[in-house]
């Protein structure tokens, strides 16, 4: 664990870095953030097609796969059709890769790497040898992770939440998964001092904290939440390795029969040692994947209604409060496991209280709207989507929260629909709103607005009729992970949603083929870029050159007013920005 | 504007150079880390019924022994810092060598430590105690050998920033110092939570 | 915080006491530990006592969080919180289960 | 059965407790669509009335939303009231009023990787000793060959027989990995964890043959670890109990 605090090498002049050292070892914050964000599109477009290998499973269960079933090796799809081992790995490797390789590395690396210091007014990142160290070590643990579907036995298949004693005795993938892990977490950790720190020191002149733009408090505190709630995973890893590798008995109670036989282990552990381990993590999480996307969608919202931020400061307080409150709700996870009246019910009151800042954060986004002058471009049709859907999840999640309706929601399709509002049409078309947003920036070329629209509507409808018939699955009490839900009386009922969900997931991955298209052709002939700052937006990354130069700024900006000043009475024009002396 | 500002200088509103926050962030998280094992190893010795006492499966007197190699290395970090303040590099070179040389010594004990309880078949499978014993001082073990590594660069090809910038290699020591004594600090509580209770 | 020569000489004697300190205290945790204080927790809580000593010697002297930044403390003061929240994990599985063993 | 047990909304509910649950998620549901009708409306209507051709210039100053603070504490309010009105009683009844072992019939179940274990007491009313160790395919609990009182328990493997209108005492346990018990028709989910044996209840209002799954990933069998949870009238359960304890005395454990 080496020490980190490296500098940025010290030699004034600017000396001509060869290829390797500009653009693959770079230390450069921005060359960095895409390296992050082109590597996560990849993961979430993988792991997008491994659930929609899936839903095939779900919707015909037992028949072959047409067109790509003979593919596949004979173990995991005889004849094409899949086998239960292969359906639990395709499983658990689809939450983590769309979770630990998707939204994590795009929303933190990709975007926070590429737009916090340029929002702060700093050259670079406080260590930047430290930032490329962080992205060098995340790729080695998403390699590991993809070549453990070659392991023997197939990669991890207890879940991405890999409860023991499952994952302790699953065959040698989940060993892969836990090493891949350990990379992942120290990559998250190099990444969030960097963050940390940058946004306390590097603040140009006149940026306190409460002029810094929503998105920069976002990142901040998401950097807090990865700080202190990855390495207790780490450390449960480390504990499941020793378990799997070395023989001990961290996570195994004594007297365990596997397959007839009796497991010869010294025994003496607790299954819920891992559960609560791996919860304090994950709640946390869940926040990281979250906050990132409330603070690009304000961005966004506020640039293209012409309109400050209703409530600042409030939202600040309410990102603050919700990054403290994430880490005492982490047993609503495991209300079912045997938990006493007393642990549960301060969880249940902890659960509903955090929910009052995401309600006012929303409330807030809402209310920015009224009495602005709306511009539709397709970063605001995102964006804008990204309210209702997150308030779906955001709702959904009461009825899990208390325990007496958790009795019959929980480890249902509910459970399946709530997180996935959240993350889906949540996360990810905030994630999406933000590349079309600063893509200009990048490359100095806008996206296509056709296409763009296009991928938009189809994605919209396509992503309601993924998970909105999960709800009614899941109220029809069909457990989660269920290879096969025809088996259930109750599960044969509903097979007509399963099956409905999975055309629409199709329907879904058909749709991404305009932005994947957009995405790279956009690149080299999409429409120039006028100006540096084509939304006339009001936060410092729109006074850099495009795209900006090593360095970022030709001149040190001085922060002259708070992040959302548009339509100033008597100001010149519609927005003035952070940067500029007089309105 | 190419150069990173408050690298070696202090931020005048937060008093402090980049790196010492960046360290101290880093210890939070690593307090989090041994605060999980510590944690874990709580809830495994309630949990169970027979747990057995630490002090007699495991040598005391040479635990003891580390105990007084780590404090004794910590002085010696923070005296190399102090000289390197006055300006006496010599001096404060010797001082992290000799820092670095304990660090050895304790790895060694540590080895023949884990080297008996080997020879012995006891392993991390043995029970629980053991467990925990083996993956805290090993994890221990390894923040000893990423400190060890980080001194032996500074001491041998990043000691030619001293002559460039000696405020610059000062912050760097003040880094590494900070670091170990942290080390250190875990292992006063590993060493009474394992061997003695 | 930039210190003259005699502060840091006077800082190195400091450092020597404080070596001798934390030498002798450890061998009063091990001298404790042969004592039988009635329950386990009781020596439990001593050896902690001690140890917690060590650690204050430790952080405040060689690590100088005696005179540090404000922002040092906040950091130190998060990162404890969510210590003492992460060591509530073994009361909270253990004793609220409502298995009986 | 002819009448709609399962359906897209609820399932049928045949617990004691389900009223309880059923009534929480139906109104919780319903306040939750009316939030997001009533949200979504003043959403839309901010999006066509704010739009840049219908409202060129924005205004600056915040509007104060004195009502959406009022209908945010309404929300607070609300919750709190469903917390700790609904939501903790039922909990608390569920988890913490076990019946006494006199009025309910106690029954064990170990969850194994991809079945249930379910052990009747039998005449003598009182459980074998079970141990790991004494796991053979044909004796799954486990139960000790030289203790007398698990002579005449016996095992009916994924079939859960109950007399209906008398609460009902479960042990669960599991042999391998974490399981988890679940009936939608009971309204009850209940993890089952090797090492523990976690104690629950449930009282049921009508007979029927319903299903119960696991709801717990624990492997590749994890979807067919179907089980049938029987309500019978107390007679149809004596007469089950009696066939059973004559099937079970002439063939096991008379070695």
């Amino acid at each position: 664990m080496s020490v980190a605090h490296e500098t940025h090498d010290d030699h004034g002049h600017h000396v001509e870095l060869p290829f390797w050292r500009k653009y693959v070892f770079s230390t450069d914050h921005k060359v960095i953030g895409i390296q992050y964000a082109v590597t996560a599109l990849f993961f979430l477009l993988f792991g997008f097609t491994l659930m929609m290998m899936m839903r095939w499973q779900l919707a015909y269960p037992g028949q072959p796969m047409p067109l790509i079933g003979t593919f596949f090796s004979e173990a995991n799809m005889p004849g094409g059709i899949m086998v239960p081992e292969f359906y639990n790995q395709l499983g658990a490797m689809h939450g983590t890769i769309m979770v630990f390789l998707g939204v994590v590395p795009l929303a933190v690396g990709g975007f926070g790497n590429y737009v916090l210091p340029l929002q702060v007014g700093a050259p670079d990142m406080s260590f930047p040898k430290l930032n490329m160290a962080s992205y060098w070590v995340f790729l080695p643990g998403g390699l590991i992770m993809l070549a453990s579907f070659y392991a023997e036995g197939g990669a991890a298949q207890s879940g991405w939440t890999s409860y023991s004693p499952l994952s302790n005795t699953a065959p040698a993938g989940q060993t892969w998964w836990l090493i891949g892990m350990i990379f992942l977490i120290t990559s998250s950790l190099l990444g969030s001092v960097n963050f940390i720190v940058t946004t306390i020191q590097l603040r140009v002149e006149g940026l306190s904290f409460f002029r810094l733009p929503f998105f920069t408090w976002a990142q901040f505190v998401t950097a807090f939440l990865l700080l202190l709630a990855f390495p207790p995973l780490e450390a449960a890893g480390v504990m499941q390795l020793m378990d799997r590798v070395a023989g001990s008995s961290f996570f195994l109670p004594s007297g365990l029969v596997i397959s007839g036989q009796l497991l010869d282990v010294a025994g003496g552990g607790n299954p819920l040692l891992w559960q609560h381990l791996f919860w304090f993590l994950a709640h946390p999480e869940v926040y990281v994947l979250i906050l990132p996307a409330l603070g690009i969608v304000s961005e966004i919202i506020t640039v293209n209604s012409r309109r400050p931020l209703w409530g600042y400061r409030t939202l600040v307080y309410s990102i603050i409060s919700l990054g403290f409150l994430s880490f005492i709700v982490w047993a609503h996870h495991m209300f079912m496991t045997g938990m006493g009246t007393a642990m549960s019910n301060f969880f249940q009151t902890t659960t509903m209280i955090i929910s009052i800042p995401s309600v006012i954060i929303l409330t807030a986004l809402a209310l920015s709207l009224n009495g602005g002058s709306i511009r539709f471009p397709t970063s605001m049709l995102f964006a804008l989507a990204f309210i209702p859907m997150f308030a779906i999840g955001g709702l959904t999640g009461l009825p899990l929260g208390l325990t007496a309706a958790d009795l019959h929601l929980h480890d249902t399709y509910y459970v399946i629909a709530h997180f996935h509002y959240v993350v889906a049409p949540g996360t990810v078309f905030a994630l999406l709103a933000g590349v079309y947003h600063w893509y200009p920036k990048v490359t100095g070329r806008k996206m296509n607005e056709a296409l763009g629209k296009l991928h938009f509507w189809i994605s919209l409808i396509g992503i309601n009729v993924v998970f909105m018939p999960m709800f009614f699955v899941g109220m029809a009490g069909v457990s989660r992970r269920l290879y096969d839900q025809t088996q259930y009386a109750y599960g044969a009922q509903v097979q007509g949603l399963t099956a409905m969900s999975s055309w629409g997931a199709w329907f879904l991955g058909a749709a991404q083929i305009f932005f994947i298209i957009n995405f790279f052709w956009s690149r080299k002939n999409g429409e120039k870029v006028e100006s540096d700052n084509p939304w006339n937006a009001t936060t410092l990354e729109w006074a850099t050159p495009t795209p900006p130069p090593h360095g970022n700024f030709p001149e040190v900006p001085k922060v002259y007013r708070g992040p959302y000043e548009y339509s100033v009475p008597g100001a010149k024009s519609d927005f003035s920005p952070q940067h500029v002396e007089e309105g | 504007m190419d150069e990173i500002p408050y690298t070696v200088k202090p931020h005048p509103l937060s008093g402090l150079y980049s790196g010492k926050l960046g360290i101290w962030l880093f210890l939070a998280s690593e307090v989090m880390l041994f605060g999980a094992l510590f944690s874990s190893y709580i809830l495994l010795r309630v949990g169970s019924d027979s747990w057995p006492v630490g002090s007699e499966l495991l040598n005391i007197p040479l635990a003891m022994l580390n105990t007084f190699i780590l404090i004794i290395s910590s002085v010696t970090v923070v005296l190399g810092w102090a000289s390197l303040k006055l300006g006496e590099h010599g001096k404060a070179k010797m001082y992290l060598w000799v820092t670095v040389l304990l660090a050895f010594g304790f790895l060694i004990v540590k080895g023949f430590e884990y080297g008996a309880k080997f020879s012995h078949h006891i392993s991390p499978a043995t029970n629980n105690f053991y467990a925990t014993y083996f993956t805290m001082t090993g994890l221990h073990g390894l923040h000893i050998v990423g400190g060890i590594a980080v001194f032996v660069y500074l001491l041998t090809s990043g000691s030619k920033l001293l002559e460039e910038n000696p405020e610059h290699y000062t912050n760097r020591i003040e880094c590494a110092g900070l670091y170990w004594h942290f080390v250190d600090l875990v292992w006063i509580f590993l060493f009474p939570a394992l061997y003695l209770l | 915080m930039a210190e003259t020569a005699e502060e840091i000489r006077e800082h190195s004697k400091v450092y020597i006491k404080i070596l001798i300190a934390l030498l002798a205290l450890t061998l009063l945790t091990v001298a404790v530990s042969y004592q039988d204080f009635g329950s386990v927790y009781a020596s439990v809580f001593v050896g902690l006592l001690i140890a917690t000593i060590k650690g204050s010697l430790v952080a405040c002297y060689f690590m100088h969080l005696i005179d540090e930044q404000k922002i040092i403390y906040w950091v130190l003061g998060i990162a404890v919180f969510f210590f003492t929240v992460l060591m509530a994990v073994p009361y909270l599985t253990d004793s609220n289960s409502v298995f009986n063993r | 059965m002819q009448e709609k047990i399962y359906g897209y909304w609820l399932p049928l509910n045949v617990s004691t407790h389900g009223e309880a649950v059923d009534q929480l998620i139906n109104v919780l549901h319903v306040f939750m669509a009316l939030l997001f009708v009533g949200w979504g409306i003043f959403f839309v209507y901010c999006l066509i009335r704010f739009r840049q051709s219908a409202n060129p210039t924005a205004q600056y100053e915040p509007i104060h939303a004195k009502p959406a603070k009022y209908i945010e504490i309404g929300v607070i309010v609300f919750e709190a009231v469903l917390l700790v009105g609904l939501s903790m009683p039922v909990w608390s009844d569920f988890k913490d009023a076990l019946p006494s072992e006199s009025e309910a019939l106690t029954v064990h179940v170990m969850g194994e990787q991809f079945a249930w274990n379910v052990q009747y007491p039998g005449k003598d009313g009182v459980f074998g000793r079970k141990a790991p160790q004494f796991v053979t395919p044909e004796n799954l609990l486990g139960l000790d060959p030289d203790d007398p009182n698990g002579k005449d328990d016996f095992n009916s493997i994924n079939n859960l027989h109950i007399p209906v209108g008398r609460p009902i005492l479960i042990k669960l346990t599991s042999k391998d990995v974490i399981h988890s018990f679940k009936v939608p028709v009971l309204r009850l989910t209940q993890d089952a964890i090797p090492g523990q044996e976690i104690p629950f209840w449930f009282n049921t209002t009508r007979t029927g043959n319903f299903d119960i799954a696991c709801a717990q990933l624990c492997g590749l069998g994890h979807y067919r670890m179907r089980g049938q949870l029987h309500i019978q009238s107390q007679a149809d359960f004596d007469a089950w109990l009696a066939e059973q304890e004559v099937e079970e005395s002439d063939d096991e454990f008379s070695f």
